[in-house]
């Protein structure tokens, strides 16, 4: 037997019966991909990919078992479900707000659709990786079509700059991975997050040290954590609207979910080197996001600030490498789904109108023309902030009780000054569409699909923030099936 | 022959340089080759560890780090010619239309 | 000690090989200059030596003697460079080509070849494709419109068909079951072994290909008379000047006819009608035929237009050799 | 001291946090002009059934009385868990007739009425929900839900700085709030290590036996919070720019309700949580509030806008309440409560007044003001006893919460208890002061003005509503304060049972 | 408007294309070409003789008998001796000339009365060789030879005189005055070579 | 001393000092050229390691196939005229790449790294190609992210074609200078 059959001996067929949904995905994707070539028609490009993902969102309630399949590269376990359905879920509700958007700001391209589903795929991918090898290529799946997306607005020079920025921010983000990823490989001989487990146990030497080191710059890079930050309010403020909030409410996540996964299946008993390092990086993130937030004047860009502090937020959860903050980074990933991509598809229905930028100025007394839509925002707006009722409160809370649970009381500190700060960018969104009388003529257009997309996320803010226990328990469960995978092939 | 190390030293020696690169070119290009040069690093590192594992995964896994850098460096591209088109400039310290 | 023998063997065959190259190639400019002649009814050179025998000769020791003109506003660096980076690579390929089987003679073994890679086919494409920076960066180093155009043709169209190249050799790969291109000849055993009887589309992509990549007729955009002066050599003079075509022209298509024949006619297989050295005879027997057929489509064909070249590239042949990937592939999974 | 829980058979507290709420959703769905009436008669069935709950409320023993518990986030051991003793069911009624109050009041508002009277609507419900809330995370979202409705009430319906003065309201307590969160949570974690219970209930934390040190951070951790929101002398400077900007009906409820909540969370967490820790901060404290009280006396003097120099007057007695409460003994904390009780309702009135005199003259700035009593004969009655009774006039209630605070002080610190009380004086004075420049000094009155005031109505009958029944129990508790005594003692006692022993 | 009309090419069919049909026909035609014999002549060693009608360099008939009628009247005029040149002087050649300075014509009037020429130069270097002198001669004098080497080393010697030109009429004649009218050399040569020149 | 020794140090050489005018050169088209000559120089020591197929892989995509695409584009952009690098970002980086080289290095020499824990020994590599080595595991159980690969370049091709199209840009009439 020569050893190439050895090799090919122990492969079997892998089990496809539980990689329906990349498959419909995929599909889907391919599918847009093709009918976009054929068809002017808009509202069937998007029509068919919506359908398709809501295809593949309710295939995944049909995965009853978990597998490890495709010879050890795929993970399809609750974790990764769980996500999964949250991202495409979220996909289709970036998606559905695209239409209007796009085409009243005369940019359209049938190639926005199935560049977001691959994206999507790209993230799926990652989600559901117990190995470094599916992991980068999910990774960068996702960071190529996102690029593009930024970089795909017709005319518009910004968007080109900001994709630029992005791509080389991305760029050496990636290279860094790929270092990290070497590393580790000559520190294991394995890409596989159980084998490095095996291998690493708990002793750390300098080597693994940088390599974890490098593994967290790269990764923070991809989910914009301060200092490597510089590219987000660039390709945020670059990108239209709708995007924006797919990248910093579905692809946020994925990136979150991933670091989670990476740094505890592959290095639990190492948590002491990244422990320290998320939490320096999350608590940097928190100062710089918030402050440099607070001089923004461009909605827009203010989000995109508060987005960096809110990857503090959550990635300070890490600073307690425990149950608890595994569960309250799950917790607060998921419902910033909520608020992210409500408070940019909020912009986005406005953005759309001819005579409204993101300024802060045209927020003059929304709440008199439209008393809703602003209700919604104030909900968006007191939730990133953290107030209960609203979600953002009991993200924070989880946080809280972690760290404090870890002892890393100065991160919570730091946490709490920091919320106080952001109090101030906040407000004045509110204060601005409360408290002074319109200075912005003229009606708005809204299209219905942007009214319930808005409204239904910001029912849920409310919702989720007074009864909790669901997403608790959801996030629970994931922290477990999480801790149960260590090791584990 | 050379220990392996070395040749893991020489491709921290070239990582380096390209991050330098990226973060001191004031040419767009220039940047975006600099990514490049650090892509080929991680590929020395890759080999020299899995020679001197008995592996050859790693060499699968630089068949990906190209493909990547090939997709990277053709969006790049892209991205610079409709700025070159736009802006009829490549110096980094003029992209400054979004600022903040 | 073993390392001196080794460096010694490969530096006494690297001459060899360059030498002999060189002379080849200048020989083979003036069986294209006769070639050419006698397809227009002329005799071509007939007074230098018997019938021009010298011909190459003198014309390669007027090159050389030639002023070296470097115009006012070119990139001096890259100017000189820009012919050396086209002509090294095409000499390049020769490391991997096999010109026979290891024998041995007077108790030596002598390898006929420069390496044995197992990648070997993979090089020679890599080398030959390296070859274009030479063409753009003469262009580019010209500072001048013509030879910046004729650049930009070359590379417009080498992209394209390196990788109808590519996928093509893709067939006979499979076939083989390796990359080694001693290995390709040894899988072609008999007349009907030959790879051609199999993979007749392949062999039509690559003949298209070859013409393509060393800049014939009808692909010869890039120095296209008419419209560029000269392309990309425009302000090249003497030496320099000389070894463009020199590489492109004759080495270039010499070593990629090789390859050709190793890949579909058996390399040098053939009946041992004329001893120890039938291999060698056969072998160049047939990259000589080969030669001179692309020699005569040079010599038959009127030029495309640049974008017709480019569009048979990826719409024709990008497709068919795809097609012929999957049609082997097919073929060797049903037969086992 | 473990207090009995006496379970409700109707969810009567559920229901009265949610009555307003639904209140509210009706006001949102429906016309604008339903919005009054609908609030009014809302907030009306949640004084009587606050009423009756004070009623049939039973004194005898420390029982939490219509107790209901519900999970609510079992993962972390958080509940819902609601139920009142004595100080909680105070606090509830006064929050219930200052609503009463203030909705009645706000008949006259024409801006944005929709909006205006939801705010109002959430607001009452999360006030009542902070006072009945017996689990810390109830509580705090309680806590925290109050700042969102007064932030609009102030920025939106307020006067001409009124987003500064929201902004700086609202960043205050939320500074504050937020480091309460963290003593919550600190105790909760520290609870969970100790104990091995993950409970936020009031009562395990109760339980909780800590180490000096750690006591005395959590003490300042929830005191900051607290403190902020009394607010205690350094931290006041919110409250005389929320005052001044808050419409009428805002200032009655900041002054009546809001500003109850951080003594009540002195009164009901730090002390029987942090005994040790309180008793080593009793000197602070009586430093922070005797500075209070004198200081912010002085500032009055000095003030010419009756809104603000009412809203000094509240920061110096709630001086009086925090030197009440941080006396430790029976007779303090039993005068702190009564002290909070009745500057809810003075104040309330106060800022009525103060809201009266700017709707008919629309100033609030002394020097165009004066002599108004012979022309408003009814509301310089009404105005008169208010004032007295935010004085200390004995008779009225403000005198039996100040003197049983004073009383409770003089039994620990004589020199505090003596500071204070002088500043009573000043207290008097500036009271005297705002009422003589507002009501008489006929005499600097103008020609113009004089056929000006001659025009001015006296109190309508929305006016005169809202203000008689905060008049009434001024009254009550001044003549007959013995009731409410015995109604708190047993929970005063409770309060204080782990540093008076028993 | 003027009306286009396309031509369309024929198209290929499906065989054609497969099997590159007319490519292979191109290269049957070069093969043809290829095996041909040359039709170079290698030119130092061997010279080809124009054809009669060749516009060389010119030359002068001289006066031998064969003079056209208008020569005759002309005659009694000008004082020529048999084996001279033809000229009379008339400057028409000049008249004709595209480049007048090209000619440099003389004569004087001799004692008798007569007219005689006495210098007749060509710039060669001048001219251009359209043989509008040579049709507007009124006396058959100037003709074009066939001499195609006008290479020269210096600049004077590129110009003709009349005795020179004399001289070589008179070869010209005597080589070619009898050969017939062709445009070949050898008619039938041309036509074994380019074949048979069929007129529609 | 061996040759694969000397290979080492001569290769690296010269693959380090490119590296630097790849950074350093102010033409951009000269560093392009250096970026050719360090990729040609990587894999002439992959080649030096035993890893002949990437060692040729290196040279046909990335020294050719990557390259000529910024060649092209370079060809087309007219020459750059400002300053190489940001003199501030270069004094402020210099001892912090050196630090950070240092560290690499130190890692990677006195690094603990595994070794000898797979199969495919030297003598095995001589047996089966380095190529079919690779190949066996490239298509079988690395099978799935070859494909995703294959997605990445689609998405990239798209993504270029996309960008770089000119009505992606404003008209050349419009916004011609």
């Amino acid at each position: 037997m020569t050893i190439v059959q050895q090799l090919v001996a122990g492969l079997g067929v892998p089990n496809f019966q539980v990689l329906i949904p990349e498959i419909i995905v995929l599909i889907t994707a391919l599918l847009v991909f093709v009918l976009e070539l054929f068809t002017k028609s808009r509202i069937l490009i998007s029509t068919v990919s919506v359908v398709g993902l809501a295809v593949g969102a309710l295939s995944i309630l049909t995965i009853s078992e978990g597998a490890i399949t495709l010879y050890g590269l795929y993970i399809v376990d609750s974790f990764s479900l769980a996500f999964k359905f949250f991202l495409i879920v979220f996909t289709i509700l970036a998606i559905v707000n695209l239409q209007p958007y796009v085409e009243s700001k005369k940019t359209y391209y049938g190639e926005y659709y199935y560049l977001i589903i691959f994206s999507l795929l790209g993230m799926m991918i990652m989600v559901s990786s117990p190995n470094l090898v599916s992991f980068y290529i999910g990774l960068e799946l996702m960071s190529v079509s996102t690029y593009i997306l930024v970089g795909l607005w017709k005319k518009d020079y910004k968007s080109k700059e900001g994709a630029f920025k992005y791509l080389i921010m991305g760029g050496a983000g990636t290279a860094i991975i790929s270092y990290a990823i070497a590393l580790i490989y000559g520190k294991t001989g394995s890409f596989d997050f159980a084998r490095i487990f095996h291998e690493v146990q708990d002793k750390s030497d300098i080597g693994l040290t940088v390599a974890v080191a490098l593994l967290i710059v790269g990764l923070a890079l991809k989910a914009s954590a301060v200092p490597f930050h510089f590219w987000t309010p660039d390709a945020y403020e670059a990108a239209p609207t709708p995007i924006t909030g797919f990248m910093a409410s579905v692809s946020k996540i994925a990136t979150y979910a991933v670091i989670l996964r990476v740094m505890v299946e592959a290095f639990p008993l190492n948590n002491a080197i990244w422990s320290y390092g998320w939490a320096v990086l999350a608590g940097v993130s928190m100062v710089v996001g918030n402050f440099v937030a607070l001089k923004q004047k461009n909605v827009k860009r203010m989000l995109a600030y508060s987005s960096i502090a809110h990857t503090g937020y959550i990635l300070a959860a890490l600073a307690s490498p425990n149950g608890m903050g595994f569960t309250a980074l799950i917790f607060y990933s998921l419902v910033y789904l909520f608020m992210a991509l409500g408070g940019f598809i909020f912009l986005s229905a406005f953005e759309k109108n001819g005579n409204w930028t993101n300024d802060i100025e045209d927020f003059k007394g929304l709440a008199k023309k439209h008393p809703i839509m602003a209700l919604y925002m104030l909900i968006y707006m007191f939730s990133m902030l953290g107030i209960p009722p609203t979600v953002g409160f009991m993200g924070k809370f989880g946080v809280f009780l972690a760290l404090i649970s870890s002892n890393v009381w100065w991160l919570a500190v730091v946490l709490v000054v920091t919320s106080i700060v952001s109090a101030g960018y906040y407000l004045r969104v509110v204060a601005y569409m409360y408290m002074y009388e319109p200075v912005k003529e003229g009606r708005f257009y809204l299209n219905p699909i942007e009214k319930f997309t808005v409204g239904f996320l910001a029912v849920m803010v409310l919702v989720i923030g007074i009864y909790p226990t669901v997403f608790w328990e959801i996030s629970n469960v994931l922290t477990s099936v999480l801790i149960m995978n260590i090791g584990v092939r | 022959m050379v220990p392996y190390e070395y040749y893991v030293a020489l491709s921290g020696l070239l990582m380096v340089l390209g991050l330098i690169g990226v973060i001191v070119r004031k040419n767009i290009i220039a940047m975006l080759i600099s990514t490049e040069l650090m892509l080929n690093a991680v590929n020395i590192a890759f080999v020299a560890f899995d020679m001197k594992l008995h592996d050859v995964v790693g060499q699968v896994f630089v068949f990906f780090i190209l493909t990547i850098a090939a997709a990277e460096a053709a969006i790049g591209l892209g991205l610079i010619m409709a700025i070159y088109r736009m802006k009829k400039d490549v110096d980094v310290e003029k992209l400054t239309e979004l600022k903040g | 000690m073993e390392m001196l023998a080794t460096v010694i063997g490969v530096v006494i065959k690297s001459v060899i090989f360059i030498v002999g190259m060189f002379l080849a190639a200048a020989y083979l400019t003036l069986i294209e200059r006769k070639f050419a002649g006698h397809v227009q009814q002329r005799p071509g050179p007939l007074h230098v030596g018997y019938h021009g025998l010298l011909q190459p000769i003198a014309d390669a020791l007027k090159v050389l003697t030639k002023e070296d003109l470097v115009p006012n506003n070119v990139d001096k660096v890259l100017f000189y460079l820009a012919s050396l980076m086209a002509f090294v690579p095409a000499i390049m390929i020769l490391a991997v080509v096999p010109f026979g089987d290891p024998f041995t003679i007077f108790g030596i073994e002598i390898k006929p070849f420069i390496t044995d890679l197992n990648i070997g086919l993979i090089l020679a494409l890599a080398f030959g494709s390296i070859s274009i920076y030479g063409v753009i960066f003469a262009g580019w180093a010209s500072n001048s419109k013509y030879p910046m155009i004729g650049g930009l043709r070359k590379a417009a169209v080498l992209i394209g068909y390196e990788v109808a190249l590519g996928f093509a050799m893709v067939g006979p790969i499979m076939m083989a079951g390796s990359f080694s291109l001693r290995e390709i000849v040894q899988a072609q055993e008999g007349f009907f072994g030959a790879f051609i009887w199999y993979q007749p589309i392949a062999f039509i992509v690559i003949l298209f290909a070859i013409l393509a990549e060393t800049g014939r007729t009808p692909f010869d955009v890039q120095e296209a008379e008419a419209e560029l002066v000269s392309g990309y050599n425009t302000e090249y003079s003497g030496m320099k000047f000389g070894l463009f075509p020199l590489a492109e022209w004759y080495i270039g298509t010499f070593v990629l006819s090789a390859i050709a024949v190793i890949l579909f006619f058996g390399g040098w297989k053939g009946p041992h009608i004329f001893g120890v050295l039938s291999p060698f005879i056969w072998f160049f027997l047939k990259v000589f035929m080969m030669f001179m057929f692309f020699l005569w489509v040079h010599w038959t064909l009127p030029r495309y237009r640049v974008d017709q070249i480019t569009e048979i590239a990826w719409k024709v042949m990008l497709p068919l050799s795809l097609l012929n990937i999957f049609i082997t592939a097919i073929i060797i999974i049903v037969k086992g | 001291m473990t207090p009995e829980f006496v379970n409700a058979g109707f969810p009567i507290i559920t229901v009265s946090i949610l009555i307003p709420l639904v209140a509210a959703a009706i006001v949102f769905l429906l016309n604008e002009k339903f919005a009054k009436p609908i609030s009014i008669v809302s907030s009306v069935v949640v004084f009587i059934l606050s009423s009756y709950m004070l009623l049939t409320y039973d004194p005898s023993g420390y029982k939490i009385q219509f107790y209901e518990k519900y999970a609510w986030i079992p993962q972390f051991g958080i509940s819902y868990e609601v139920g009142v003793d004595a100080l909680s069911l105070t606090m509830v009624w006064l929050t219930a007739i200052s609503f009463v109050v203030a909705f009645v009041w706000s008949t006259n508002i024409e801006k944005r009425v929709k909006e205006y009277f939801i705010a109002f609507l959430v607001l009452e419900a999360a006030c009542i929900g902070v006072f009945v809330a017996w689990d810390l995370v109830a509580f705090y979202v309680f806590w925290e839900v109050m700042l969102i409705p007064m932030f609009l009430i102030i920025g939106v319906w307020g006067y001409s700085e009124r987003i500064y003065a929201a902004t700086k309201f609202f960043i205050y307590t939320f500074f504050g709030s937020l480091f309460l969160l963290i003593g919550v949570i600190g105790m909760y974690i520290y609870n969970y290590v100790e104990n091995d219970v993950l409970s936020t209930s009031y009562f395990d934390l109760l339980k909780l036996s800590l180490h000096y040190n750690l006591e005395i951070i959590f003490f300042l951790l929830l005191a900051l919070g607290f403190a902020i929101k009394v607010p205690m002398w350094p931290f006041h400077t919110w409250l005389p720019a929320a005052h001044v900007q808050a419409p009428t009906a805002g200032s009655v409820i900041l002054a009546a309700v809001l500003l109850k909540m951080g003594t009540y969370g002195f009164v009901r967490f730090n002390l029987p949580w942090f005994p040790e820790a309180s008793k080593y901060f009793m000197p602070v404290m009586f430093t922070l509030g005797v500075i209070a009280i004198i200081y912010t006396a002085m500032m009055a003097i000095a003030q010419t806008h009756i809104k603000r120099l009412i809203a000094y007057s509240s920061v110096s007695h709630m001086g009086f309440v925090t030197i009440g409460t941080f006396a430790l003994n029976q007779e303090g904390v039993n005068g702190a409560i009564i002290t909070m009780i009745s500057h809810g309702l003075t104040s309330g009135a106060l800022f009525l007044a103060a809201g009266f005199i700017y709707e008919r003259l629309h100033s609030y700035e002394m020097k165009d003001l004066g002599g108004m009593a012979k022309f408003v004969p009814v509301f310089a009655t009404l105005f008169m006893i208010s004032a007295m009774a935010s004085a200390g006039l004995p008779g009225l209630s403000g005198f039996v919460g100040e003197f049983l605070a004073l009383l409770g002080t003089f039994k620990v610190s004589i020199l505090t208890a003596t500071l204070a009380g002088l500043s009573l004086v000043v207290g008097a004075a500036y009271t005297l002061w705002l009422y003589k420049r507002t009501m008489f000094e006929e005499e600097l009155l103008t020609e113009e003005k004089k056929e000006e005031y001659s025009k001015l109505k006296d109190l309508n009958t929305a006016e005169l509503w809202s203000f008689l029944p905060l008049v009434i129990f001024m009254f009550v508790i001044g003549i007959y304060p013995n009731w409410w005594i015995n109604l708190i003692n047993n929970t005063t006692h409770f309060v204080l049972h782990k540093i008076v022993g028993g | 408007m003027v009306k286009l009309k396309y031509v369309e090419r024929p198209k290929l069919s499906l065989l054609e294309k497969l099997l590159f049909l007319d490519f292979i026909k191109g290269l049957k035609v070069t093969f043809k070409n290829l095996i041909r014999k040359t039709i170079t002549t290698k030119y130092p060693y061997e010279k080809l003789t124009p054809p009669k009608r060749f516009r060389g360099t010119h030359a002068h008939r001289v006066k031998d008998g064969n003079e056209p009628p208008s020569f005759s009247v002309l005659e009694k005029f000008m004082d020529i001796n048999t084996g001279e040149s033809r000229c009379v002087a008339c400057y028409m050649c000049q008249q004709a000339c595209p480049m007048p300075s090209l000619f440099r014509i003389e004569a004087v009037q001799l004692p008798n009365g007569k007219k005689k020429v006495v210098r007749f130069d060509m710039n060669l270097l001048n001219c251009l060789y359209c043989g509008l002198c040579v049709d507007a001669c009124p006396v058959d004098c100037l003709i074009m030879t066939d001499i195609y080497e006008t290479a020269k080393y210096q600049r004077e010697s590129c110009v003709i005189h009349m005795d020179d030109m004399s001289e070589r009429g008179k070869d010209f004649d005597r080589r070619r005055l009898k050969e017939p009218d062709r445009i070949w050399i050898d008619d039938q040569e041309r036509i074994k070579l380019w074949g048979q020149i069929k007129w529609s | 001393m061996e040759l694969s020794v000397v290979a080492f140090w001569v290769l690296s050489a010269i693959a380090v000092i490119s590296a630097i005018g790849v950074v350093f050169f102010k033409n951009i088209v000269y560093s392009v050229l250096s970026l050719i000559s360090t990729l040609i120089a990587i894999s002439g020591l992959f080649f030096n390691l035993g890893a002949e197929l990437i060692g040729a892989l290196q040279i046909l995509i990335y020294a050719v196939a990557i390259v000529v695409f910024y060649v092209l584009v370079i060809s087309t952009v007219p020459q750059y005229k400002g300053e190489a690098v940001d003199p501030k970002y270069a004094l402020l980086s210099a001892p912090f790449g050196f630090i950070l080289f240092l560290e690499l290095a130190y890692v990677s020499v006195y690094g603990l790294w595994a070794s000898n824990t797979g199969i495919f020994s030297p003598d095995i590599f001589k047996e089966i190609s380095n190529a079919k080595a690779v190949a066996t595991l490239l298509f079988t159980k690395y099978l799935f992210p070859f494909e995703v690969a294959s997605l990445i370049l689609l998405v990239a091709m798209i993504g270029a074609i996309l960008l770089g199209k000119k009505d992606i840009v404003e008209d050349e009439k419009e916004g011609g200078a």
